[in-house]
């Protein structure tokens, strides 16, 4: 150590490419081996676990959601009992949302912002890496739970009474809230990383004005995130107080209130729906451009878009609780912000249409999904505005007419630019095509398939079906409906088949992409696919919106940063000039044990308080660990 | 007000305003109805103008050939402080159009 | 692709404080997440209380004590703490490390106050909503205190060790003595709450 | 592609035919209120939809002219405040129009009738309580309400969350342990409107079924007449032995015959069982076979539910069911 001291610093001033490559890579790379692939903090490798994880769930999930189908194709079918379909439709929402959406939401992020934004890695990298874990593992419960017949049943908004410790026994309902801990506690980490990393480590140059849009509406996820998610946080643990400890904040006997666990779960449980959907509005203003062969229409309307849905998103909660016997003007008022947010969402969808309008599109598979997008987006926007009604959500609250729209609003305004998107930056994350072909078929496929699935529900809640039954009885006129629903829910599944294969072949054996395939805009297409550890051989220079369309000879770039410990550039936060050269930590076995550690503790809270007095023992020692000084060059200054 | 905090007025005075006339609606109706007061009517349109003012504050900051980035923070408050105005003069709509006491 | 140099950042500090380093930012975060959690905590109280006909529920009115003398010690402690943040920006070493170690032990004093918070309340936790929620709120702010006192004690040992003498290290006492004064901030209105909302 | 006019056609289609647990069959005047409103914003709704895929269409597929950037991107900028404008002026008149639909719902003259509905997993108890007397009498899973008149419907929860929903005659309500919320019914026309459950609330959500029987001033208070009275007397051998079995097994401890000892409140008061149409909570139709199935295992029936299986040897079966059948 004292010797690396002496030496004096490398930069890389006047290097070579290739050989400034070779310190770069030596520099940033994980050690190889399996503690190496434990250890690494590189935000792209951690990315690809999320991302593959996520939908490694999406999948399960999606198993789940077949097994729906086939039970409530036939009135009182017998393919599953009662118990058994409430866990399913419990695990099938807690998976979709908690283990799914937000997880690959982020993941995409985590992969994305660095590179857009021109750093090197994400800000808190070893943070990053124990959020990986802590999310493996709260999925992992919740589907060891399910393996074994003892998964949660009370619905993914688990109301009390029913999830309380009268009317759920057993463990189901401590599941369910301490795997909702493990996501947020995971989603919490994302979202401080995102937060930094936009705020201060943007490449000199990129102002305010000049960040991505993909960027800015994971910035305003991020903070969604980091208000919404301790009232989750808030609900949970005093779920589980009120089972373990017998606390009665739930209960109304003894000065508790049901309604209070509706209050809190939906304040985080409406911002929810817009931290899955800003993400992928950021994407489909990418693909847009791109396709279009032209800048955004409307950046900054789009940017107070995306913020002004991410302030709302924060007025809506009530309207998930029209029935509950509140009294109407306080209602109204939030049907008048429900209805509000429709102009945002209205002025995001008229730039996209005038950016498509004013470009000259080129139709490729990405841009397929976002057009499927708009389809779908624009109708579960709509029947958005009609459940923001009070008398209006007084017939279709809890029928499966909102199956249907948060369906549309999910899959259709969330999935579909998510599947856009996987086609659009798959060669960046593996440096290979994905078939054309197949993306033309599975785009088809599923968005047939989904609109045949879902439309019929509108009509389904309209007839009177409520949603979460088991089964319905013959008598009843919704037989043929579900039939077909069911039926072509196999279109559906098809169409994923084909894009899953597609994604495992183009992995293996696609062609080969090159740094930028797409002629795209932005930064992550100016260093090589997939990028290497370091990101950028040289930190670039940000001199307009889209610095690869406006370069005139080259792109412009820093000099000067250290190339034998990890360097990256800190800037200000509106101007982004340049303020430091500051250090990124190093791989580290910590987060992973620390991960570990908190696990242990969580899930022994489900059976003993004490766990947390514990539990908290080896939580310390392992975050002691994590931040004491190693002597490294990186703790140099 | 401080130049530097007038120039977010649009993004802190209206979501702002609206938060409070939000929170306020789980209040008010209450009052109001006990009381046969209309101090929600009074909060809604007072918000509204309070978000309106956010939303004009910055606005002045158009035309004095400010830098780049000031002038994309001016234009961007004064959209948010409109949006917001505009959730608050619905929700002042529902003051006027229902009863507190409604169930 | 070809590239042109146009910046020369070797000139830039390797690490600086404030504003410009990313764990002050991190702080700051942190600090948002915790606020939004006590903001809520404290609306939670506010609700149970208007849903209650009458207010403590089935208990007397708090003993004002200890309380209130854990509230005047951390409010004292401000002083200590704002020299330890100045010691820091100055980096001077031999100041920071005494200032960290009284304010190990001002972190530690208020624990012993808080044991006698709880049965200052007159209610168990399991008795009814009302015991249940200022049980939760002294318990969050009590996981606050300790969590900054484990890590101001790390931090002294780290000042006293070879890796004290750093940038970064007068960096983290900055944002443990940001983090602090949040701590104490955030009691002010649970003090409020807890103390004196059932005199009213 | 599906489209919204589909859904409308479909709506038409629906409320034509006489399936009686929809929202567009309406026949109470909340429920028709609301169906205007629903029909009303899902045509705005519908219009808006076209206009944007229209202009999908025509962005994707446009003849691209020459024009210079600038022209064509004011004339983008002239056009998008304007779609914008229209934007906010739509959602304002749905708002609106959504205000006025609670306002109008909200003039209900005094009640003449009030039943507290309690919910429980999974039935429901009605208690109708008379406003001239103090009588009361009790019943589960099917309310007689009179047409043309206002009833007040106290709701409330024995147990967990539930929903009061009979789409024909009114939007829903929750039922919520510790609370009380209020739900009037008018219904316009005589029929019988089916209802369910609609939050979920456990293992036999789907079975928790209620119908609304609204008819004549005349019928109704016949009906009620019959009701205040106590339990029938079987005079038949086979259901005097029912009656028998029913006091002596454990079904007395649950369930309460108004005029013998039987007093149980854990389950429904079977006092005028053979006068409801069906069992279980809307689950099978009430005969004599159905009775003896449903006593025989309810567990199979309506797995969960709080009925226990008690053990009856076939004749005991068949008397209690000819006892419950005769209980009109």
């Amino acid at each position: 150590m004292i010797e690396d001291r002496k030496r004096p610093p490398l930069t890389d001033d006047g290097l070579d490419d290739s050989v400034l490559e070779r310190h770069l890579s030596q520099t940033w790379s994980a050690s190889p081996g399996f503690w190496g692939a434990l250890a690494t903090v590189d935000h792209k490798v951690i990315a690809r676990r999320y991302i593959v994880t996520a939908f490694v769930f999406l999948i399960l999930g999606g198993l789940l959601a077949v097994a729906m189908r086939i039970q409530l194709a036939w009135p009182e079918a017998r393919f599953l009992d009662p118990d058994r379909y409430n866990q399913i439709f419990t695990t099938h929402g807690s998976t979709m949302m908690f283990l799914f959406a937000v997880p690959v939401m982020e993941a995409m992020a985590i992969y994305l912002v660095p590179l857009m934004v021109g750093t090197r890695n994400i800000a808190f990298p070893r943070l990053n890496a124990f959020s990986y874990w802590i999310i493996l593992i709260g999925g992992l419960l919740l589907w060891i739970s399910f393996a074994l017949d003892a998964a949660p049943d009370v619905g993914w908004f688990a109301y009390v009474p029913l999830s309380g410790p009268e009317y759920g026994p057993g463990k189901r309902a401590d599941i369910w809230a301490q795997m909702i801990t493990f996501t947020e506690l995971s989603a919490l980490a994302v979202a401080v990383e995102i937060v930094v990393t936009v705020f201060k480590q943007r490449a000199p140059g990129m102002s305010l004005d000049r960040i991505p849009l993909l960027v800015w509406s994971m910035l305003v996820m991020a903070f969604i995130v980091i208000m919404a998610m301790p009232a989750i946080m808030f609900a949970s643990s005093t779920l589980i107080l009120d089972r373990l400890v017998e606390t009665q904040f739930y209960n109304p006997a003894e000065g508790g209130d049901a309604l209070l666990w509706q209050h809190v779960f939906w304040f985080f449980g409406h911002p929810e729906v817009y931290i899955i959907f800003l993400p992928a509005a950021g994407m489909v203003s990418t693909i847009v451009a791109t396709f279009s062969r032209r800048p955004i229409f409307g950046y900054l309307p789009l940017v107070m878009a995306f913020i002004a849905t991410g302030i709302l998103a924060f007025g809506l909660w009530v309207h998930h609780m029209f029935v509950v016997g509140l009294p109407r003007l306080g209602e109204s008022f939030f049907t008048a912000s429900s209805m509000a947010i429709a102009v945002p969402a209205g002025i995001q969808i008229f730039c996209w249409l005038a950016t498509l309008w004013l470009g000259r599109p080129v139709f490729t598979t990405p841009l397929l999904f976002v057009i499927g997008f708009i389809v779908t987006f624009v109708i579960g926007g709509l029947t958005g505005v009609m459940v923001a009604s009070v008398p209006f959500d007084a017939q279709v609250h809890d029928t499966y007419f909102v199956v249907a729209h948060f369906h549309y609003v999910l899959v259709g305004g969330a999935v579909f630019p998510l599947l856009g998107a996987i086609y659009y930056w798959f060669p960046k994350m593996t440096g290979r095509m994905m078939s054309e072909t197949l993306g033309r078929w599975a785009f088809g496929l599923i968005f047939l398939g989904f609109n045949l699935t879902f439309f019929p529900m509108h009509i389904l809640g309209l007839q009177g079906m409520p949603r979460r039954v088991y089964t319905y009885q013959p008598e009843l006129p919704w037989a043929g409906l579900n039939l077909f629903i069911s039926l072509s829910a196999l279109v559906l599944v098809s169409g994923f088949v084909i894009f899953f294969i597609d994604a495992l072949r183009s992995w293996r054996s696609g062609k080969p992409a090159g740094p930028d395939p797409w002629s795209a805009g932005t930064l992550e297409w100016a260093t090589a696919s997939p990028p290497p550890a370091y990101n950028f051989r040289r930190i670039p220079v940000v001199e307009a919106r889209e610095p690869l369309w406006s370069r005139s000879e080259g792109l412009a770039v820093t000099k000067g940063l250290q190339v034998d410990r990890r360097e990256l550039i800190v800037s200000s936060v509106v101007e982004a000039l340049p303020e430091a050269r500051e250090s990124s930590p190093r791989d580290s076995i910590w987060p992973f044990w620390a991960a570990i550690a908190t696990s242990l503790m969580l899930i022994g809270s489900i059976f003993t308080p004490w766990a947390v007095v514990w539990g908290s023992i080896p939580i310390a020692v392992t975050l002691i660990g994590w931040f004491w000084p190693k002597g490294t060059v990186e703790d140099t200054s | 007000m401080s130049i530097g905090i007038a120039k977010y007025a649009g993004l802190l005075l209206a979501p702002g305003a609206w938060a409070i006339n939000t929170e306020l609606a789980q209040i008010l109706p209450y009052v109001d109805c006990g009381a046969g007061t209309s101090w929600s009517v009074v909060a809604s349109f007072g918000a509204a103008t309070l978000a309106l003012a956010g939303a004009l504050v910055p606005h002045r900051r158009f035309a004095q050939g400010e830098p780049r980035t000031k002038l994309f923070i001016a234009r961007l408050n004064v959209l948010v402080g409109l949006a917001f105005a505009f959730v608050l003069l619905l929700q002042g709509a529902a003051t006027m159009l229902l009863d507190p006491c409604l169930r | 692709m070809k590239e042109r140099v146009v910046l020369d950042v070797s000139k830039l500090p390797m690490h600086d404080m404030g504003i410009a380093s990313p764990a002050w930012w991190g702080t700051c975060a942190f600090m948002l997440i915790e606020g939004s959690g006590f903001a809520l905590a404290i609306a939670i109280y506010f609700y149970l209380f208007s849903l209650a006909p009458k207010w403590p529920i089935d208990a007397p009115s708090p003993d004002l004590f200890a309380g209130t003398v854990l509230t005047a010690l951390l409010l004292a402690s401000i002083v200590p703490n704002i020299l330890v943040s100045r010691w820091a920006k100055a980096r001077a070493l031999a100041k920071v490390r005494i200032g960290l170690i009284v304010m190990s032990l001002l972190a530690a004093a208020p624990l012993a106050l808080r044991i006698f918070e709880f049965p200052a309340m007159h209610v168990s936790w399991d008795e009814n909503a009302y015991g249940s929620i200022v049980w939760t709120l002294l318990g969050l702010h009590t996981t606050h205190i300790i969590t900054d006192l484990i890590d101001t004690l790390v931090l002294t040992c780290l000042m006293f060790s070879r890796h004290g003498d750093n940038t970064r290290r007068y960096g983290d006492v900055e944002d443990n003595a940001l983090y602090w004064n949040f701590v104490i901030v955030a009691w002010l209105p649970l003090y409020v709450c807890i103390y004196w909302v059932p005199r009213l | 592609m599906k489209c919204n006019s589909i859904l409308l056609l479909l709506a038409f289609l629906i409320s034509g035919c006489s399936g009686a647990q929809s929202v567009l069959n309406a026949n109470g005047h909340a429920a028709i209120a609301l169906k205007e409103l629903i029909l009303a914003i899902v045509l705005v709704c519908s219009a808006v939809w076209f206009l944007v895929m229209i202009a999908l269409v025509s962005a994707l597929a446009r003849r691209r002219i020459r024009e210079s950037d600038a022209i064509s991107e004011r004339k983008a900028t002239v056009v998008v405040s304007g779609a914008v404008g229209a934007t906010v002026l739509v959602v304002s008149g749905l708002t609106i129009a959504s205000f006025h639909t609670t306002r109008a719902l909200s003039e209900a003259e005094d009640p003449e009738l009030t039943i507290v509905v309690r919910a429980q997993q999974w039935w429901w108890q009605f208690t109708y309580v008379d406003p001239r007397s103090t009588e009361t009498f009790v019943t589960a899973n099917e309310l007689h309400i009179p047409i043309g008149k206002d009833v007040r419907l106290r709701l409330e929860s024995g147990d967990v969350i539930h929903s009061f929903w009979v789409p024909s005659l009114a939007g829903k309500q929750d039922l919520i342990p510790g609370r009380e919320n209020i739900l009037t019914l008018r219904a316009e026309r005589p029929g019988v409107y089916r209802g369910q459950c609609a939050e979920f609330c456990g293992l036999q959500h789907s079975h928790m079924a209620l119908f609304v029987i609204a008819e004549g001033v005349a019928d109704y208070e016949r009906w009620a007449e019959g009701q205040r009275r106590m339990s029938v007397d079987p005079s038949e051998a086979e259901a005097v032995a029912g009656k028998a079995v029913f006091m002596a097994r454990q079904c007395a401890a649950c369930h309460t015959i108004r005029g013998t000892g039987a007093s149980g409140t854990t389950g429904p008061d079977l006092t005028h069982i053979g006068s409801r149409r069906t069992i279980a909570a809307g689950l099978l139709e009430n005969t004599r076979g159905s009775l003896a199935a449903w006593i025989a295992d309810p567990q199979k029936l309506k797995p969960g539910n709080n009925m226990p299986l008690v053990p009856l040897t076939s004749d005991e079966l068949r008397q209690l069911a000819a006892y419950m059948e005769v209980l009109k």
